[in-house]
């Protein structure tokens, strides 16, 4: 089959899709930024609610698309509309002509350091959620200090359900990452104090309530339901967070030795610059918008088009998945000639 | 010098300062009180509540807050009658929470 | 009969003398002990109860069906009855009749307390002894029967599911020296008297196997081994015995007197607590009856290893074993020396220390007080007022439909917690601390007092019975609704319609065993529908698992309990469960496949019509 | 600390400030707490630094304490910033700049309002002219006066005699920033450097050879705070702030501190010595408080100005130990000589809080 499929982003939406259509008999061509493949997931380190190792994922995803055209360090130079297809010239000089794109551009994960008040990039003990998941995939970070860690702070939706930070939308995945982190980083530090600083707790997905309650009765990570509203650093250079008890109704404030803020998904730059060139809308909460949000997810408004994983909002990996193969479904059909 | 006013006391809580000693041994004797996660629904049934403003989810709370005397205030209020026991969400067995927290705990320290 | 020996004495009787001495001395101090332990009261109560002719007779009575014939395991099962009376009723009548035997024979010996047990090696028999022809056969009888029971307990050993028990009792080592001794005391007293029945005679049994033995052992110094070791069984027998479970056997006999004298416990340890504890034949009758103990679980938390957990002063397993338990009191209730299992809980609770004590002089009675008073004023008879209960609070079904009947009665009457009001203290009480539930039952008296009440109705077993048992309302009817709607169907006051649907009537611990309220359920559901009885039911109904009386009992683990108590309600197919405590009916409701109602909810839904106007 | 994350923060946050020609209105209060401030401001702007500041004596309160205290509506205080924008108009001046905080955030969020709505704005002339027959424009640039220091700092610092540094030790002070709440919480891209991370007094400070301490409660208010410090009943949460910053500061052990408010320095500097007399709590070294400065105190004094003539000696905290620090030549007995060496009379010195 000649079709040329192209799938814009490497991540695991990408590579699921890839995998599926090769199945199919296609051959898809993977255009991919960076130099690798796995987008966010290759750099985590466990994923819930199981804790199973994201590279052995990201590895089995590789391998079944193994077989598609990829190109790494590539970007999208430009499009053109043809009569019924596209012309994509591509960084590295080729140009391809497709009636197909499936998008999987993803999402980036927010700066964490407009939220000024919270001193990532100022303070020497705040990280975020990602740098975390680095460090516990075995990268060093000066600002973990494995020495004294007495007490760790979780600053849960930052970036998210917040206007002030331009994204009033849950991110979704924060709150469970957020438990899982600080499980972990009890059990690397059985001693310390590990909070959880939360406005609401959506523990919407499989077994996420267990993983809650084992945070909570097995591990005794202390949730206090509470915006944490300033970060300052004291002369020992610890951080002192101050935050309201909501359920107490009184201000508290507590000492640490590192504060962990859980950033929330945004949408990618790489996702509005596809966008923009193709050009396909955008949703009022700044993701790719699909033809439906309840029937269409992965359909783009443009014939041809589709959409999987997070360029059109927030989404877990194995929703990220199954909406891969929504996508490579609904591509088949589409060259089928039954959609 | 009396100058008609004065430094009011913080009503901040300030975490670092709150020894939790007492409340890991609790949580070792009931590893369910930190299941709490605060719905209220023991507080809404509580008998006791209507009189004296008890609440076991504030009790727990008091008591990983260094509020202590709060929290023995509100407990000297229960009945023991279960209703909380009954409509907690999570299993917690706020009866022995309570007793266990009578034995724990003391007024005079 | 003749005397073989002038002395009268051999050094082989050594074992058993002080045995027997050590054991009268150790039990008569215990009993000292424990008449000392009593408060002054009970203690003139006891006094005076030994010599009231008619306790005196029961206490005969019982002390001779319950430790001898063991009446209440025969109703259990025939088998562990039999088996339990051969072996005690057997060997007491060899000791009766060996006295006789002495009395007879050899008067001037009677002071001598070891000849009637070894009488056989002592004496020989002459042309006279034909006279004894029946003695002899009656003492090869009785032994036979005991050999028989000791049979039957070492068949019992391997497969206890014969003599109708599941799960037997896990002895201690002293039991199992206890045990072997007392199972190796008649065969070797069978051995013995057989060595010496062709001197000192004997009958079918001894005489039989004497014959036997003189065919390969001619020797008659053989048989001094046999006589020394039938001793030392019963001297081994009689010194482990204080720490054995056989201490039941002398402590039983004080027990029956105590509890005949209508004395309760007061200290958990001491008094009739001790009694009881020692009375404990670790049998394991409370091991099947528990309903912690579905799927092999909290066996070790029943009443007979609380009862050798006392005993070994186990403070922690203590605490572990009472705060578990429902005080269902099933196990009371089964229990064929009658140890209250729960009531001896209770008193361990009650021993603890806690720093906070609560305090409810805030909670204000007045607002109570005026809203109980309050009554519908339909000017009818009595005037009633209905205590729903905490636990009714959550079960609104029941005091809704409690309302209505009380309409559909015309009754005059008013709701004393319907915005809610103050605790019974039963669960305060079961948790061991008095003082709090004596200031609950203060308040709720004061309530209830200046309502103006006659008859105080209630919907909640478990305030029943404390209502019942410690409130002090002179004058004040105290009524559960089922005896209420009952009574109101009898008097015509209520017309049910009756149909075909089959209930099982789940009889809750506190109304059943604990009120003794089983008829009155059992006609209001009759004339509802069709009762369908369960498996075991009355007063081996099986707790719903949702009691208040565990402490420590989590949610998670109650769950098998109420299935199997739901299994056992299923057993006549019934279309619905029907009870009569709010409790209960959660409990039920969250497991069962059938609908689960309260008696109450029942009669409101098939009565329709007012009959008084 | 990574002063770079700061410094990428305050890059964010640079605003316009055009170098001359600007309309200057004073503070209601200044004038009674600090008298050499403004006074300083206009003497190096105008004298020093040769620039065109303008000032009237027509202009009155811009209304903002009567606003923030719920006494007048905002229509009122509209109409009042209104006629100072006249003034400026009449005046033929573009750019307004002003010496108090509440001012300066007064007009931000006059200026903010009337963009969002300009009906408003239409009335406010209406009104304007039916009260006193007067028209404005809008300044193209507003600025506080702190602002046009910030600006400035570097022409000043080449200017000064005398630098933040501890003369004995060479080190840098130890000075603690302090920025009125007004100045950028509301509209944080209206102020220099943000509201989390101000830098307008921080390149004061640096500029002069201080040394910043950033201190965990360095975002909390003075505990001024109108409607607190006005009623007497409130005075003790007033109070009970200032301490909550001066604890917070204390293992810090800062030499001085630096504010561009009118009530901050005043608060700051005379609850240290009520904390003093009833806490018996002193924060400087020996028994001294830490002296509190108006940045225009320190620019006039790293300038050479004499410090009696700046209005220090009106400090309730002895200002003589960090002068000593830094080297500033005073004569100790000229402290309480006003103009023309007429003795002003020596104050009554307190019980715990050591002045000289």
């Amino acid at each position: 089959m000649k079709e040329n499929i192209v799938i814009i982003g490497g991540g695991i939406a990408g590579l699921e899709a890839a995998g599926q259509l090769l199945k199919l008999g296609y051959s898809p061509i993977i255009i991919e930024r960076t130099e690798r493949l796995g987008g966010h997931v290759a750099s985590w380190h466990r994923l819930f609610p199981d804790m199973s190792p994201a590279k052995e994922l990201v590895d089995g995803l590789v391998a079944a698309a193994s077989g598609a055209n990829i190109f790494l360090n590539t970007e999208i130079s430009f499009v053109n509309r043809l009569k019924d297809s596209y012309n994509i010239m591509l960084s590295n000089g080729i140009s391809i002509i497709t009636r197909i794109m499936l998008v999987t551009t993803g999402f980036s994960v927010f700066d964490a350091s407009k939220k000024e008040e919270y001193g990532y990039g100022v303070y020497d003990q705040v990280i975020t959620n990602r740098d975390l998941e680095h460090w516990f995939n075995g990268n060093a970070d000066p600002r973990i200090d494995n020495s004294a860690m007495n007490a760790v702070g979780f600053v849960h939706c930052v970036g998210s359900r917040d206007e002030k930070a331009r994204n009033s939308q849950c991110s979704k995945v924060c709150c469970i990452t957020a438990v899982k982190q600080a499980i972990e980083i009890r059990q690397k530090f059985p001693e310390a104090s590990v909070y959880c600083f939360y406005m609401d707790l959506r523990m919407f997905g499989k077994k996420y309530e267990d993983f809650y309650i084992n945070a909570q009765r097995d591990y005794g990570i202390r949730f206090i339901r509470g915006r944490v509203s300033e970060v300052s650093e004291n002369i020992e250079g610890k951080v002192v967070i101050k935050a309201e008890d909501t359920l107490s109704g009184k201000p508290v404030k507590v000492t640490l030795d590192l504060l962990v803020l859980m950033a929330g998904m945004v949408c990618s730059q790489a996702s509005s610059r596809v966008a923009g060139m193709i050009p396909l809308p955008t949703d009022s909460d700044g993701f790719l918008k699909s033809k439906d949000n309840v029937y269409g997810v992965v359909e783009s408004p443009k014939e041809g088009i589709f959409y999987a994983g997070a360029c059109t909002g927030p989404k877990t990996v194995p929703e990220a998945l199954a909406e891969a193969r929504a996508a490579a479904l609904d591509v088949h059909l589409f060259i089928n000639g039954l959609k | 010098m009396d100058f008609g006013f004065r430094i009011s006391p913080s009503s901040a809580i300030n975490l670092d300062n709150v020894d939790l000693t007492l409340f890991e041994r609790l949580h070792e004797m009931e590893p369910d009180v930190y299941k709490c996660m605060a719905c209220g629904s023991c507080s809404a049934t509580c008998p006791a509540s209507v009189y004296s403003g008890m609440s076991i989810r504030k009790v727990i709370l008091c008591l990983q807050r260094g509020r202590e005397k709060e929290a023995f205030r509100m407990m000297k209020n229960c009945m023991l009658c279960g209703k909380c026991t009954m409509v907690c969400p999570r299993g917690i067995n706020t009866r022995h929470l309570i007793l266990s927290i009578s034995k724990l705990y003391s007024e005079t320290k | 009969m003749r005397e073989r020996f002038l002395t009268g004495y051999n050094d082989f009787v050594l074992p058993f003398v002080l045995g027997m001495a050590f054991i009268i001395s150790y039990c008569v101090v215990g009993m000292v002990r424990i008449i000392l332990q009593l408060p002054a009261e009970d203690r003139k109560r006891f006094f005076i109860s030994l010599v009231t002719p008619a306790t005196l007779w029961k206490n005969i009575k019982d002390i001779f069906l319950k430790c001898l014939i063991h009446v209440d395991i025969w109703k259990r099962n025939k088998l562990l009855g039999y088996m339990h009376s051969s072996i005690a009723f057997g060997w007491f009548m060899l000791i009766v009749i060996g006295h006789i035997e002495v009395f007879l024979y050899t008067p001037h010996r009677a002071k001598l307390f070891y000849y009637p047990i070894f009488f056989r090696y002592f004496v020989a028999e002459t042309e006279s002894t034909m006279k004894g022809a029946l003695i002899f056969f009656l003492m090869d009888l009785f032994l036979l029967i005991v050999l028989s029971g000791i049979a039957l307990a070492i068949i019992k050993r391997v497969r206890s599911v014969m003599f109708g028990m599941r799960r037997t009792t896990n002895p201690s080592f002293f039991d199992l020296v206890g045990q072997y001794s007392l199972w190796a005391i008649f065969p070797l007293r069978l051995l013995a008297e057989s060595f010496t029945a062709d001197i000192s005679g004997g009958s079918f049994l001894t005489k039989s196997l004497n014959h036997v033995f003189t065919s390969f052992l001619s020797n008659h110094a053989n048989m001094l081994p046999a006589w020394w070791a039938y001793s030392c069984a019963l001297g081994v027998f009689f010194f482990v015995l204080p720490f054995t479970r056989y201490m039941h056997i002398p402590t039983e006999i004080l027990l029956i007197p105590l509890r005949n004298a209508g004395i309760k416990i007061r200290n958990a340890r001491k008094g009739l607590a001790k009694a009881q504890v020692y009375s404990c034949p670790s049998c394991g009758l409370c091991i099947d009856a528990c309903p912690m103990g579905v799927m092999k679980a909290n066996i070790r938390d029943t009443t007979v290893y609380l009862n050798r957990q006392i005993r070994r002063q186990n403070e922690a397993r203590i605490e572990e074993i009472s705060d578990k338990c429902l005080l269902c009191g099933k196990c009371t209730a089964i229990c064929p020396v009658g140890i209250e299992g729960d009531k001896l809980r209770i008193a361990q609770r009650s021993i603890r220390k806690y720093n906070l004590s609560p305090d409810y002089s805030g909670i204000p009675v007045s607002g109570l007080a005026a809203a109980a008073g309050d009554f519908s004023g339909t000017g009818h008879g009595e005037r009633i007022l209905y205590f729903a209960g905490c636990m009714t609070a959550l079960t609104p079904a029941i005091s809704r439909s409690m309302e209505s009947i009380l309409k559909k009665a015309g009754a005059d009457y008013s709701f004393m917690d319907r915005d809610g009001g103050i605790c019974c203290s039963r669960p305060m009480f079961m948790a061991g601390r008095f003082d709090a539930a004596k200031q609950l039952i203060e308040k709720n008296t004061e309530i209830i007092r200046a309502s103006g009440a006659d008859v105080l109705l209630l919907s909640c077993p478990i305030c029943y019975k404390i209502f019942k048992e410690k409130y002090r309302l002179d004058g004040i009817r105290i009524v559960h609704h089922t005896e209420y709607i009952d009574s109101l169907i009898r008097q015509g006051v209520l017309t049910v319609e009756k149909d075909g649907t089959r209930y099982a009537y789940h009889d809750p611990c506190e109304l059943g065993r604990g009120c003794g309220v089983y008829d009155e359920p059992r006609r209001v559901v009759e004339a509802a529908g069709v009762l369908a009885e369960a498996a075991k039911n009355r007063k081996e109904s099986i707790c719903c698992g949702g009691s208040l009386g565990s402490l420590t009992l989590g949610f998670d683990k109650r769950r098998a309990m109420t299935e199997n108590a739901v299994t056992n309600l299923m057993a006549g197919s019934p279309d619905r469960i029907a009870t009569a405590c709010p409790l209960c009916r959660s409990t039920f409701g969250r497991y069962s496949g059938v609908p689960v109602e309260d008696i109450a909810e029942i009669i409101d839904r098939k009565t329709t019509k007012t009959d008084r106007s | 600390m990574i002063y770079q994350g700061k410094q990428k923060i305050w890059s964010e946050y640079q605003k316009e400030i055009p170098d001359d020609r600007w309309f200057y209105v004073r503070s209601c209060i200044r004038q009674n707490f600090f008298p050499g401030s403004e006074r300083m401001f206009m003497e190096i702007c105008r004298n020093v630094l040769g620039k065109d500041f303008y000032e009237t004596e027509h202009h009155t309160t811009c209304g903002g304490i009567a606003y923030h205290c719920d006494t007048i509506p905002q229509e009122t205080v509209m109409t009042i910033v209104a006629r100072q924008f006249a003034l400026m108009t009449e005046a033929g001046y573009e750019n307004y700049v002003a010496s108090c905080i509440t001012s300066f955030g007064n007009y931000a969020e006059i200026l903010e309002t009337w963009r969002e709505f300009p009906e408003l704005e239409a009335k406010i002339r209406e009104l304007l002219w039916k009260a006193c027959r007067r028209e404005f424009n809008k300044p193209k640039y507003l600025a506080h006066a702190s602002d046009l220091i910030y600006k400035y700092r570097n022409e000043i610092a080449s200017r000064a005699k005398y630098r933040l540094v501890n003369k004995e030790t060479g080190e840098p002070l130890k000075v603690v920033e302090h920025i009125g709440c007004h100045y950028s919480k509301m509209f944080p891209s209206k102020g220099v450097g943000g509201a989390e991370y101000p830098y307008v007094l921080c390149g004061m400070v640096e500029a002069w050879g201080g040394n910043v301490i950033d201190y965990p409660e360095r975002r909390h208010c003075c505990g001024y705070g109108f409607r607190q410090y006005h009623v007497k009943a409130n005075r003790g949460y007033s109070l009970s702030n200032t301490y909550k910053k001066f604890e917070s500061m204390e293992p810090y052990h800062p030499d001085m501190i630096i504010t561009n408010c009118p009530g901050c320095p005043y608060f700051l500097d005379r609850w240290q010595y009520v904390i003093a007399e009833s806490e018996g709590k002193t924060y400087g070294q020996n028994g001294y408080g830490i002296p509190v400065f108006t940045y225009e105190e320190v620019a006039g004094l790293v300038l050479g100005y004499d410090p009696w003539d700046l209005g220090l000696q009106l400090h309730q905290v002895a200002v003589e130990p960090l002068l000593d620090k830094i080297g500033v030549e005073y004569n100790p007995e000229d402290k309480y000589k006003g103009l023309n060496k007429k003795d002003i009379m020596r104050p009554g010195l307190p019980d715990v809080l050591k002045c000289c």
